[in-house]
């Protein structure tokens, strides 16, 4: 494949099709078995990253590469700079002059860690640009953006394509492929299945390119309805009726969920400021909001890593704002958090992650149940189509698949009220479905479900209500239906009467 | 007994037809460079380069099962013909083994007694040049204030810190003693930071029961008195004496059973000034500040009297104060 | 070439490269044995066979191996509960202190109650001296592994005081107690050998923590806890209360080592009763990657070669420091040994590959 | 109370400088997220070394040198182990102290046989103490010119800046284009240097001889400092010097008449006892390097 000046080429692929691979390859943080890379007709000899620098090829990584412990300004000294003395006005300038150049607008001297992550990636581009580059990589650059942060990255491409630089955009969004791409490149299980100038190309061919498949995507569909009527089937009706109450006057059901005046503050500055909000059984509820006002509190103070500095929190009727993570499962809260891999237990296996917030069911006499462990976990494997086996160490698992042991985990409890942090963040389409299919069966069994997300598809697609988060308060609440994307960009951007 | 132990190995060098002298075996708990068990170790190899006795060692033999098996060893594997060492810490172990050998001597440094019929105790009883080198110190001093850094307050420690007191007060009546020790055998670096303490708090006079107080001396550029061996090359300028432990008069006594059977004494008084156990240095009169004629003439009747047992230094084993007032002791 | 991961491990790899390490051990520490004026090979045979040709050397292995049980497996539960217990020394110490206390205080106690109520102290006087680090990491989030560090030579200063005043031996006048009464003297498990009772109790101790980690709703709370704390504490484990629990677990096990070795062994109260113990008890948790099966066996390994340096120095005349040399370099060997194992060596440097080649073959054939 | 103050500040730094020496070495090597236990070795094996070669070729410049060859040697071994081979570090470096310390008393016995040499007096110029304080220039170099150049280089040099990288966050290290494993070597390397410096000087500066057991611990309680610490240099110096203050307060109690009844034990335990009291009041939760104890592979 190749990229030419001033041009953008997108890269699409299911997740693990070898994109990050082969993006890391380019910028020597991977060594490959054969193949050569080339630029301007030279062979290029790239053994590690500063190889690739040196060649002018700079790279944004998947998961980012920021140092928390410094600040922006060393963050970008980084890459590049010698072992000598850092005249750190001398440096501040010229990172502001680069910044300024690409068009990011941030204070060089604040930490990493107290900065979104639109402006930790923002500080990322500024690191890859700030030595002269020619080629630059962008993998997944828009999977963690809110629409403004998207618009504004896309601004900075154009600028940078204008002035020359050849780019290479990952990504798993159509929509943006077509936006900001001349060309489309499809990798599929490590190999390079086809490559279409945008402009001649729909998004169906792309998909099946990307799927193997022309059917591919209604295959998909198929299965997730087929394993959604498991779930379904397999919940013992008494159970059902005795875990949420459906009561037939819509006036006295209890809500699923329910938050009150609720508040967290750092420092006496509320993050959270008085956020009230109901999700009723069979309804879910979606939040939308850009990154950093205060979605990760919330789910923090719903999940029972972060105590409320105020305010209420119920599950079904039952008060948990002071519970511990137990009372708050036994009271039928469900949690899926945007951290995946800060909920499971990395070195354990399978079997024992799924099981982990229920032992007392598989403890008998304080001794585990081995063998009733064992057929849970197939049980689960089975229901929700996770690609493992019980014993393998979830450390091992794919993205998608720990999202779906995760989904299998927080279901098998069945919730009456679930919170799902960015659901389906760095899914492939498939998988993205196919977790849509899971809240919308929970909601089909009375379930009441929060959605935080700042995928505004994945919001209008899945939920009955949307209410929007804003420097810590809800701030208007809208019907998907009315929520186009522009109208909710300048609500989650602050103007309430939108 | 341990089996498969056959000893047939031996280290090569010289040790052939030397079948008829007694093969004395010795078995420290710390290493030979601590100074106590160098003492012995250098004693049994004066007696081999004098041709009396063949001689084996082990050291660091640092735990009492491990000295238990070490001994148990020796004494089924390696036909010794006497066992010398140091019992410290290990005193069960070490009759435990004597008593399944009772042919065997055993000659064990050590606090308590000895047992029939083959364990006999030593010690280094150094109470009469500890006496001897006081009366230097207190004759010496002018600030009045003399310094003492010893291991820690043990019996052996004691007794020669407190001659060493006795010593002074015959000398110098108005003196202040200040004694640390500084809890283990050997660390030379703290020795010489107390040392150190002790010439900031007027000492003028320092005794190096421990290494590294001869160095502090040597940057105070003040007296110091050595032990163990004669330690005047160490700082010419500053080691006035030293107190010496001669360990050969034990080991002819433990040679001697080797030849003739075992037998339970107390072999401390081989370490005693009168049967050459113990000596103390050739004053050194080039020290900084000199030594007065008459104070070398005092020490010398001193020394004479308690050789033809006129005078017996008294021994006390109690722990020394850390400020000691010479004039109420 | 280069290093490959391997996809997965062969069977023989792992005896290869312990066999490996074991002959670079002998290649390195060979010189220094012909230095000493002795014959390597037969220094190596009685390095690592010779304990272990005979039933009384193997109970020797035994004797010498009980400590490190005890203060590996207490390591390795308090490492395994993310808890960085670098204090098993000094816990070691203040078991055998309590242990000495109980003893000079009820002298004529007889062995029925003189032997559980002295491994109790022991277990007692080791958790007490980790409760505090434990305390400050769970109400202060002070560090542990500073605070276990520093309380170690504490731990020795007071086992020195005692000795010093009040516990001094009334015998010699020596800084040794005296000896306990014949009610605390752990009896041996077979009589005419040294292996003594406690080295039955680190076994059980040892086979209960197995069972405990791996068979048991805590055991995986604690797994958890030392593997992944935040996300435990996102699953509701306990974490805070769990690891001061293990700490004091930990420190309990390390004082019944104490115990163990003060009333087994020693049958008085010494200053060099430790001889390390709770130090060597972290390269026996580590090496044995945590494990109760690996704890035994380095446990075991450590034993051996220690009584076996012992018989070398007194046979072979050379001095004990090669024994130590010896065990050191073999534990690097046999580690770096088995890093290796996961990897394999490829000798093919990366191909130039065609342009048209579109199905390369990559990764791990 | 007759406590000479300015002789309890004097003796008070010669405590601290090793401490300060090894206590940097550790600090910078564990910047990098390499926790290096083999410093009690490493200080160890200075100490022979820079006697023994200073003893051998009648200069104490040699012996340092070769004080500083071996610590960069040991900080060298200790990369094979943890950052090559990537072992447990905690495994690897007790090990590289086990073995240093046994090879040294080792050669040192092969040498002298039990015998305690001594360092010539022809030494007396380079022994001697510089005015002003009275101390040894090491103690001055290591107060005014080790803490605050590796403060500076620390906070103000690419290399500062690399090293804080790679020990927060290897990963972004190496995008960044830093070699994660030539750092961690340079600092081991570097590190260990300084470790053996504290060593040396203790036989080269205070004793002028070399003698078993002679770091008595003073590795460990470096460790301690470090994280005391919390990884910054002058926390470091700081840590160091209320060690050595009651550490040196301690012996001076030790001999004064009102104190010289308090068991001696307890004076000994103060300076533990203060380190841990310092931390339990100023130290809450430390922040650990990111790659702390983690070794790194590149794919
Ligand atoms: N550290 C690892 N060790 C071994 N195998 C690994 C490791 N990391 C990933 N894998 C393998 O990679 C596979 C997929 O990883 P990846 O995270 O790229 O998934 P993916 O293909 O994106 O899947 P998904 O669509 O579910 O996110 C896993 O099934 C696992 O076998
Ligand atoms: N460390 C590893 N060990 C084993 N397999 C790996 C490892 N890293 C990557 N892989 C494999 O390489 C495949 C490609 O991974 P890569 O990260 O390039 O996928 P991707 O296309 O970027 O996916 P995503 O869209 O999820 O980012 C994965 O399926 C995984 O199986
Ligand atoms: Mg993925
Ligand atoms: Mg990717």
């Amino acid at each position: 494949m190749s990229v030419g000046r001033g041009e953008v080429v997108a890269m699409l692929g299911e997740n693990g099709a070898g994109k990050s691979t082969l993006m890391k390859i380019i910028y020597g943080l991977v060594r490959p078995d054969a193949g050569v890379i080339r630029m301007e007709g030279r062979t290029l000899n790239i053994r590690s990253p500063r190889d690739a620098m040196a060649a002018g090829i700079g790279m944004v990584t998947q998961e980012f590469s920021l140092v928390e412990t410094m600040t922006v300004r060393e963050n970008v000294a980084l890459s590049g700079v010698g072992l000598g003395r850092i005249d750190a006005r001398q440096h501040r300038a010229r990172v502001e002059q680069a910044m300024e150049r690409i068009g990011v607008d941030l204070q060089p001297e604040r930490l990493v860690s107290t900065l979104s992550i639109g402006e930790r990636q923002r500080v990322e581009i500024v690191k890859a640009l700030f030595h002269d580059c020619r080629v630059l990589i962008l993998d997944e650059p828009t999977a963690v953006l809110t629409p403004q942060d998207v618009r504004a990255l896309f601004v900075t491409i154009e600028r940078l394509r204008t002035s020359g630089l050849g780019v290479l955009f990952v990504s798993h969004k159509l929509r943006e492929v077509a936006e900001i791409s001349h060309r489309v490149v499809v990798l599929r299980r490590g190999t390079l299945v086809g490559e279409r100038v945008t402009q001649e190309v729909g998004d169906a061919e792309l998909a099946a390119l990307m799927m193997g498949s022309t059917t591919a995507s209604t295959t998909t569909t198929t299965d997730t309805d087929t394993a959604a009527a498991a779930v379904g089937l397999s919940v013992p009706a008494t159970n059902r009726d005795a875990s949420s109450p459906a009561s037939p006057d819509p006036g006295a059901r209890v809500p699923a969920l329910s938050l009150t005046d609720v508040t967290y503050e750092v420092r006496g500055h509320p993050v959270l400021d008085g956020v009230s909000l109901q999700v009723m059984p069979g309804e879910i509820v979606g939040v939308a909001g850009i990154s950093g006002n205060g979605q990760t509190e919330l789910t923090g103070v719903l999940a029972g890593t972060l105590a409320a500095s105020r305010g209420r929190v119920e599950v079904a009727g039952q008060d948990i704002t002071r519970s511990g993570v137990g009372a708050r499962l036994q009271a039928g809260l469900g949690r899926l958090t945007e951290d995946r891999r800060g909920s499971v237990i990395p070195q354990l296996s399978v079997e024992q992650n799924l099981v982990l917030e229920d032992l007392p069911a598989f403890t008998r006499r304080g001794v585990l149940d081995g063998a009733a462990i064992r057929r849970h976990a197939e049980e689960l494997i089975e229901r929700f189509d996770i690609r493992a086996t019980p014993t393998d160490v979830i450390a091992n698992l794919s993205g998608g698949n720990m999202q779906k042991v995760l989904l299998a985990r927080t279901l098998a409890r069945r919730p009456r009220a679930l919170v799902a942090a960015q659901p389906t963040r760095g899914l492939d389409v498939g998988a993205y479905r196919y977790v849509h299919g899971r809240l919308e069966d929970l909601k089909a069994r009375d379930g009441g479900v929060l959605v935080i997300s700042e995928d505004l598809d994945e919001l209008r697609s899945l939920c009955d209500r949307i209410v929007v988060l804003f420097r810590g308060r809800i701030t208007a609440e809208v019907a998907p239906a009315e929520a186009t994307s522009d109208r909710l960009g300048r609500m989650m951007a602050g103007e309430v009467s939108a | 007994a341990c089996g498969g132990t056959t000893g047939e190995e031996t280290t090569g060098g010289g040790g052939e037809g030397t079948e008829d002298l007694p093969l004395i075996y010795g078995v420290f708990a710390t290493p030979l460079e601590e100074p106590w068990d160098g003492a012995i170790h250098a004693a049994l190899q004066s007696a081999v380069e004098d041709g009396t006795i063949e001689y084996k060692h082990v050291d660091n033999v640092n735990t009492a099962d491990a000295m238990e098996r070490t001994l148990r060893n020796i004494a089924s594997s390696e036909q010794p013909d006497a066992i010398m060492g140091d019992a410290f810490a290990a005193e069960e172990a070490v009759r435990k083994v004597a008593a399944e050998f009772p042919d065997i001597p055993f000659a064990f440094g050590s606090g308590e007694d000895p047992v029939e019929p083959n364990m006999s105790v030593f010690d280094n009883w150094l109470q009469d040049p500890a006496y001897l080198a006081g009366m230097i110190a207190g004759g010496l001093t002018e600030s009045d204030v003399i310094g003492v850094v010893g291991a820690m307050p043990i019996p052996e420690v004691n007794r020669i810190v407190n001659a060493f007191v006795q010593g002074i007060k015959e000398t110098n009546p108005e003196a202040t003693v200040k004694v640390s020790f500084i809890n283990t055998f050997f660390d030379p670096a703290a020795a010489k930071q107390a040392a150190n303490a002790h010439v900031a708090a007027g000492a003028d006079v320092l005794f190096a029961e421990r290494d590294g107080v001869i160095a502090a001396a040597e940057e105070a550029d003040i007296p110091v008195i050595g032990m163990m061996v004669d330690q005047e090359e160490e700082a010419p300028e500053h080691v006035v004496t030293s107190l010496i432990w001669h360990m050969r008069p034990t080991v002819d006594a433990v040679v001697e059973q080797a030849e003739n059977g075992p037998a339970a004494v107390d072999l401390g008084e081989y370490s005693f000034m009168n049967v050459g156990g113990s000596e103390l240095a050739p004053i050194n009169t080039d020290v900084v500040g000199g030594v007065p004629e008459d104070l070398v003439q005092q020490v010398e009747e001193k020394e004479a009297a308690i050789m033809d047992g006129s005078f017996t230094t008294p021994v006390d084993e109690s722990a020394p104060a850390g400020s000691i007032d010479v004039s109420r002791q | 070439m280069r290093l490959v991961l391997r996809g997965s491990e062969p069977r023989w790899v792992a005896p290869v490269a312990v066999l490996v390490a074991v002959l670079a051990t002998v290649v390195l520490t060979a010189i220094p044995i012909r230095i000493a004026g002795a014959n390597p090979p037969a220094a190596f045979e009685r390095y690592l066979v010779q304990p272990l040709s005979s039933p009384q050397g193997i109970y020797e292995v035994l004797l010498s191996a009980t400590p490190l049980l005890f203060t590996g497996i207490a390591v390795a539960i308090a490492f395994r509960a993310g808890y960085w217990n670098i204090g098993a020394e000094g816990q070691f110490l203040m078991g055998a202190v309590l242990t000495t206390w109980l003893a000079l205080t009820l002298p004529d106690l007889p062995a029925v109650a003189a032997l559980p109520f002295g491994l109790v102290a022991g277990a007692v006087g080791g958790a007490g001296w980790a409760l505090l680090p434990a305390w400050l990491k769970r109400h202060g989030r002070i560090d542990e592994v500073v605070t276990t560090l520093l309380l170690n030579p504490v731990a020795l200063l007071v086992v020195q005081g005692l000795l010093n005043g009040p516990w001094r031996n009334t015998a010699s006048g020596f800084t040794d107690s005296d000896r306990f009464g014949t009610g605390y003297d752990l009896p041996e498990i077979v009589p005419g050998t040294r292996v003594h009772w406690g080295f039955a109790v680190a076994l059980l101790i040892i086979a209960l923590t197995w069972f405990v980690l791996s068979r048991t709703a805590v055991g995986l709370h604690v797994r958890a806890t030392g593997a992944a704390p935040d996300a435990a504490a996102f699953s509701g484990v306990p974490v805070d209360r769990l690891r001061f629990r293990a700490a004091l677990v930990s420190g309990g096990i390390a004082g019944l080592g104490g115990a163990s070795q003060v009333m087994g062994v020693q049958h008085q109260l010494t200053q060099g009763i430790s001889n390390n113990y709770g130090y060597t008890g972290i390269i026996v948790a580590t090496l044995g990657g945590l494990t109760a099966l690996g704890v035994v066996l380095v446990a075991g390994l450590l034993g051996d070669i220690t009584v076996g340096a012992e018989s070398v120095s007194l046979v072979l005349q050379v001095p004990t420091q090669l024994g130590d040399m010896f065990g050191a370099l073999l534990m690097l060997t046999v580690l770096s040994a088995l890093s290796w194992r996961r990897y394999r060596v490829q000798w093919r440097p990366p191909r130039r590959a065609a342009e048209d080649s579109e199905r390369e073959e990559v990764g791990h054939r | 109370m007759s406590i000479n103050l300015l002789a309890a500040l004097a003796a008070m730094l010669t405590v601290a400088t090793p401490l300060v020496w090894a206590g940097i070495g550790e600090l910078i090597v564990e910047k990098t997220g390499v926790l290096n236990l083999g410093i009690e070795g490493t200080m160890y094996a200075g100490a022979f070394t820079g006697f023994l070669v200073a003893l051998r070729t009648g200069s104490p410049w040699w012996g340092l040198l070769a004080a500083i060859l071996t610590g960069v040697v040991a900080g060298l071994a200790m990369a094979v182990l943890s950052v090559t081979l990537g072992l447990n570090q905690h495994v690897s470096g007790l090990g590289l102290t086990l073995l240093l310390i046994a090879g040294c008393e080792f050669t040192f016995r092969m040498l002298y046989a039990g015998g305690r040499p001594k360092l010539d007096d022809k030494f007396d110029a380079w022994l001697s103490d510089v005015p002003v304080l009275e101390q040894h220039w090491l103690t001055y170099v290591a107060f005014l010119v080790l803490a605050p150049g590796t403060w500076w280089v620390l906070r103000s040099t690419g290399l500062g800046y690399r090293i804080h990288a790679v020990g927060e966050n290897f990963e972004a290290a190496e995008v960044a284009g830093i070699s994660v494993n030539a750092t961690r070597y340079a600092a081991l390397a570097v590190g260990g240097a300084f470790m053996a410096i504290g060593g040396a000087f203790l036989t080269l500066a205070v004793l002028g001889s070399f003698t078993l057991n002679i770091i008595n611990g003073r590795g460990w309680v470096c460790i301690a400092l470090v994280i005391f610490a919390k990884w910054r240099v002058w926390p470091v110096v700081l840590g160091a010097l209320i060690f050595a203050v009651t550490d040196a307060l301690q012996l001076q109690l030790a001999i004064t008449t009102a104190f010289s009844d308090v068991p001696r034990e307890v004076m000994l335990a103060l300076p533990y006892v203060a380190v841990i009291t310092a931390l339990a009041v100023w130290g809450r939760k430390v922040h650990y390097p990111g790659s702390y104890l983690k070794a790194y592979r590149r794919a």
